[in-house]
């Protein structure tokens, strides 16, 4: 039943991915302090450990009538979809879980975060929760079909729908050099699913935290974690599937992909603090017409090629 | 304690204006600022709450009754004490003890936890028998759409952040659109001019007229989302305001530069707003990019810099300008047109 | 495990679509109905492969045509519930029968 | 160990099935059915279908979740606050359904089902794209035909607005004229 | 085959981390019963609740988003065999992908893309 699925990698998992999101939280961090003219004492990479106590100490809350069954579960959902889609990104040479079909894999985890922002809006009876769910909803709207085709190019090139077959057909090039278009749509993407930086309105401060905007103590932290969780997985995923896997002179293949992981979060990380937030209204219509053809010309040019 | 020590190093605290807090306000999220304690967007996330001013007791005390705790709040009428009340606050986050007597008089439903009377009761419901939780189910109404869906009453402000003091904004809301919109002020409606008048004694017209400016754009960059620029034009605003020689004003010059480069052509920023609440010719691009280069141009000079004037009639323009803009577009317009609305600008304005 | 099973469940699921097509007054909810009858026949397809031909396609394609029609179903199904919502104001199948006369 | 997962994601199915007519909630009917879903995707994993599996994942959870947003525009009541019955004919439709499900499930235990035959090629996926690509091209290009039709005749009928309220009856003006502005300009 | 089993296995680990979250969080929170709030509205009450018929702006983008997305059914399977087939498969499956594009164009054109 479970043979392609690395027994003790998927113990170690949750952990090592909570890990790596925990260096984005405090890269984050450390850029936030930058930015508000403060000096960044080494012990700024605290930080994320210091909120998540906050947020174990901080009591819950319930709103009126809240459908807490759906709430709950939306919010568990994003953390639980992050680790389903980091098993199928190769550390280096093995993923914890290695499926013929791992790219559909990870696009299957990531529309269950569909489902899991609209419930984690809608669950808390509250309007701003509301507006910050169906936010998310029309950004899903904007950003997964290109970011399906991103994945589609990657595979085509490879020929193949193993992360890992994907990643050992860069060895003589990284995809990233000839798909350009397809690896700056899948990083949009990540933004966007993550809904982190530009792409926060969900949780955007105009609508009073939106998603957010009710939850409090460990409700919140579950929340929280899968987001930076998300934004972890979808950095891991791009070193396979762009940037060459593992592969690298010298260092260990493992190494390599964590350097090039933690490259790719700390630039989404940049991100946040360079560009200001992206309107869905606005998006919606730019992913359309400009995005979508975008990345069918880039699957095209990449199909013309490997024939 | 040691745990709540840690926990509690960095408060997040819910910052609201009342009519008449801006000295206060700026006091508060200059230390904020200064300690890297975040400031948050809702009551939930917020462990104090401060409140600038003290005009706005029945709102701040109902979202004070949201703050899931352990919380402490701070009611800031004297600027000079920001910095005190703050550190008496964490230090009532540190107290587990009276925390958890705090939390356990917070057992009941919210109706009976909030201090203070006379709540305004919205739109004058009644109150509605046999819904669940006392809570009327919404009731539809007619839609430029063509869709007689649900409406939402929703207030916006006063105790919100990032948001003109005083200002009151109710809206009926249908999905994420405002389909109507009426506004209403508790307390002075331009209530921020006396500071900026006194401010303008004490540092000169020139550094007051660029830091209003600053000021504004700050908020409007925390509503459009863009964290990192907002705490630089805050840091600028902060410095221009300090006193002191004028290698500050230069110092400030440097600042407003950059922020214009970043911000003033920011093409992702002129993209989200552009079209947005037009009045007069200019939309909240135009707006944010001339408080840019009013405040350059107030520093080169050293002397103050012209207002753009606006309509008297403010309230009635907000009104039409926001009716039928979603939400996002709303908080934008609010956020462009606020130093008019709190008198930030007019007061610049009275001098000449 | 045994074609049996699947089918029966497969059956199941029909029928509760099934009933739910039947008896629910609103366009959206007789949809979801349908989207559960097309359930079963996706379960009862890929069983049938598996269990019956498994070097033929036909079964695997035919889930992949249960799956296009069930999306194209919900588009111009949603579709005509909103035409309908901003004629009528109602999403009633009992009530946009007099649509016809 | 695989029969006893069958089983449970059957009882599963089922069970959300049936909780989509029960429940009041129109977000837990529709979220009921996307568990009716994921596990008949987890039943086609099962039964040597990956790609199935993982596919019908991805699109039963987008698909519901946009269900779900017209559920909550045209339901009454979406949340369910206040229960209310919204069915016709309910003991007609049941013994409708109850009369299928013998039928259907006496066929399945009584019909002598062919053994099987061959065995599952090595490469599923791969194979599915050949089969696609080639035996059933047809199938491929009526639906790509009908996902066009289907995408111009739900826009028409869905939206209130078109080209002419938005460029003028001459299609005259270069920039629309539209209640909330686009990222494109056009 | 294995990934089901992979899944049951992986979301027990995941929502074990979760359920450790909130037994730490029982140990160490100020008070167990969670706090009976009303929801954020600026210090106003609510009038009713928020949970009501949402006018979706963006529908008619969800219906072109259904008929678009079925295109991947085909897709992932067709990138596995582009290599093999040659031109033929590029030509069937970027008219296929074209003739989607002129349906976006056309909605496009109707104003479909933006907040009704």
């Amino acid at each position: 039943m479970t043979d392609g699925l690395a027994l003790w990698g998927a113990v170690v998992l949750p952990f090592g991915l909570l890990l790596v999101a925990t260096t984005a939280a405090s890269l984050s961090a450390a850029l936030g302090s930058a930015a508000a003219g403060r000096a960044v004492p080494v012990r700024t990479v605290l930080q994320p450990v210091q909120e998540a106590a906050r947020l174990l100490v901080v009591r819950r809350r319930r709103t009126q009538h809240p459908d807490a069954l759906l709430w709950r579960l939306g919010g568990g959902t994003l953390f639980v979809t992050a680790v389903l889609a980091a098993a199928v990104v190769p550390i280096g040479d093995a993923p914890v879980l290695r499926s013929e079909v791992g790219v559909v894999w990870f696009n299957a985890a990531e529309t269950l975060l569909w489902a899991a922002l609209w419930l984690t809006g809608w669950g808390g009876n509250s309007v701003a929760g509301l507006i910050g769910g169906y936010r998310f909803l029309a950004q899903a709207l904007a950003y997964e079909l290109p970011m399906m085709l991103a994945l589609i190019t990657a595979a085509l090139g490879a020929g193949s729908l193993d992360v890992v077959q994907v990643a050992a057909a860069q060895e003589d090039l990284w995809f990233v050099v000839w798909m350009p278009v397809a690896f700056v749509v899948f990083l949009v993407a990540a933004l966007a699913l993550s809904f982190w930086g530009p792409f926060s309105q969900p949780a955007g401060s105009d609508a009073a935290g939106g998603v957010l905007a009710e939850l409090s103590g460990v409700d919140r932290l579950v929340v929280l974690v899968g987001r930076y969780a998300w934004l972890a997985a979808a950095a891991g995923m791009s070193v396979p599937l762009f940037l060459g896997g593992g592969a690298g002179p010298l260092l260990p293949s493992w190494l390599w992909w964590l350097a090039k992981t933690l490259a790719v979060l700390a630039a989404l990380v940049w991100v946040r603090w360079r560009w200001p937030v992206v309107r869905v209204d606005r998006f919606e219509e730019i992913a359309w017409v400009v995005l979508l053809p975008a990345i069918v010309v880039q699957a095209l040019v990449v199909s013309l090629v490997v024939i | 304690m040691d745990l709540s020590r840690f926990a509690f190093a960095r408060p997040h605290v819910l910052l609201v204006e009342s009519p008449g807090g801006t000295a206060s306000r700026l006091a508060l999220e200059r230390v904020l600022r200064e300690r890297g304690w975040p400031l948050t967007d809702s009551p939930a996330d917020a462990d104090i709450l401060a409140v600038a001013g003290t005009g706005l007791r029945p709102y701040a005390d109902r979202v004070w009754a949201q703050l899931p705790g352990p919380r402490a709040r701070v009611d800031l009428a004297h600027p000079e004490h920001a910095g005190g009340a703050l550190d008496g606050a964490q230090r009532a986050l540190f107290d587990g003890a009276a925390q958890g007597e705090d939390a356990a008089t917070r057992s009941g439903p919210p109706s009976d936890q909030s201090e203070g009377d006379g709540m305004p009761a919205g739109h004058g419901m009644p109150a509605a028998h046999g819904m669940p939780a006392g809570l009327d189910m919404a009731d539809r109404a007619p839609d430029r759409d063509g869709l007689l869906l649900d409406v939402l009453h929703v207030p916006w402000g006063p105790a919100l952040p990032w948001w003109p003091a005083g200002l009151v904004l109710h809206s009926r809301l249908q999905g994420d659109v405002l389909a109507e919109v009426e506004v209403s002020w508790v307390g002075d409606a331009r209530s921020a001019s006396s500071f900026w008048t006194s401010a303008a004694e004490a540092v000169g017209p020139a550094r007051t007229a660029a830091a209003a400016r600053l000021d504004a754009l700050g908020r409007l960059l925390a509503v459009a989302g863009w964290e990192g620029e907002r705490l630089r034009a805050q840091r600028v605003r902060d410095a221009l305001l300090d006193g002191g020689e004028d290698a500050v004003r230069l110092a400030g010059l440097a600042g407003l530069q950059r922020l214009h480069q970043r911000v003033g052509r920011s093409r992702t920023l002129a993209r989200m707003t552009s079209g947005l609440g037009r009045l007069g010719g200019g939309d909240v691009t135009a707006r944010y990019r001339q408080w840019l280069t009013d405040a350059i141009a107030a520093l080169e000079s050293g002397a103050d810099s012209p207002v753009t004037p606006l309509p008297d009639d403010l309230d009635d323009v907000l009104t039409r300008l926001l009716t039928g803009t979603e939400v996002s577009s709303a908080r934008l317009v609010v956020a462009s047109l606020d130093p008019w609305l709190t008198g930030a600008l007019v007061a610049g304005a009275a001098r000449d | 495990m045994s074609l049996d099973l699947f089918l029966l469940i497969a059956a199941a699921l029909f029928s509760v679509g099934l009933y739910g097509a039947l008896s629910q007054q609103s366009v959206v909810m007789i949809m979801m109905g349908l989207e559960l009858m097309v359930n079963g026949v996706m379960l009862a397809g890929g069983a049938y492969w598996w269990f019956v031909a498994p070097a033929s396609l036909d079964g695997q394609v035919l889930v992949l045509v249960a799956l296009v029609v069930m999306a194209v179903e919900m588009a111009m199904g949603f579709a005509v519930t909103t035409a309908i919502f901003r004629a009528r104001d109602v999403d009633l199948t009992d009530s946009a029968a007099d649509l016809r006369g | 160990m695989e029969l006893v997962l069958a089983v449970a994601f059957g009882i599963v199915a089922v069970a959300a099935a049936v909780a989509v007519f029960v429940v009041d909630s129109m977000a837990r009917a529709t979220y009921a059915l996307l568990v009716s879903f994921l596990a008949v995707a987890a039943e086609l994993v099962l039964l040597g279908s990956a790609y199935l599996g993982v596919l019908t994942v991805l699109m039963m959870t987008v698909e519901m979740a946009v269900m779900g947003v017209f559920m909550i525009m045209y339901m009454m009541n979406p949340a369910g606050l206040m229960p209310m019955s919204m069915v016709h004919n309910k003991r007609g439709a049941l013994s409708i359904a109850i009369g299928t499900f013998v039928v259907l499930g006496a066929g399945a235990l009584l019909v002598p089902w062919p053994s099987r035959t061959g065995e599952p090629p090595a490469e599923l996926t791969r194979a599915l794209g050949f089969s696609l690509m080639g035996e059933h091209m047809l199938a491929m290009i009526v639906i790509g035909v009908a996902l066009l039709a289907t995408m111009i005749s739900a826009v028409l009928l869905a939206t209130d607005r078109g080209r002419y309220d938005r460029y003028g009856d001459e299609l005259e003006r270069d920039t629309p004229r539209d209640p909330v502005a686009g990222g494109v300009g056009r | 085959m294995e990934e089901l089993g992979a899944a049951l296995v992986l979301m027990a680990l995941a929502a074990a981390v979760l359920a450790g979250l909130y037994a730490v969080h029982l140990l160490l929170v100020v008070d167990r019963e969670p706090l009976a709030a009303d929801p954020f509205l600026s210090g106003h009450p609510p009038t009713e609740h928020a949970v009501s018929r949402y006018h979706v702006r963006w529908y008619a983008v969800t219906l072109l988003f259904l008929a678009f997305d079925m295109e991947m059914v085909f897709m992932f399977p067709w990138a596995l065999v582009v290599a093999d087939l040659g031109l033929a498969a590029v030509v069937e499956m970027f008219g296929f992908l074209a003739i989607l594009l002129v349906g976006v164009l056309y909605a496009w054109r109707e104003g479909a893309l933006r907040w009704t």
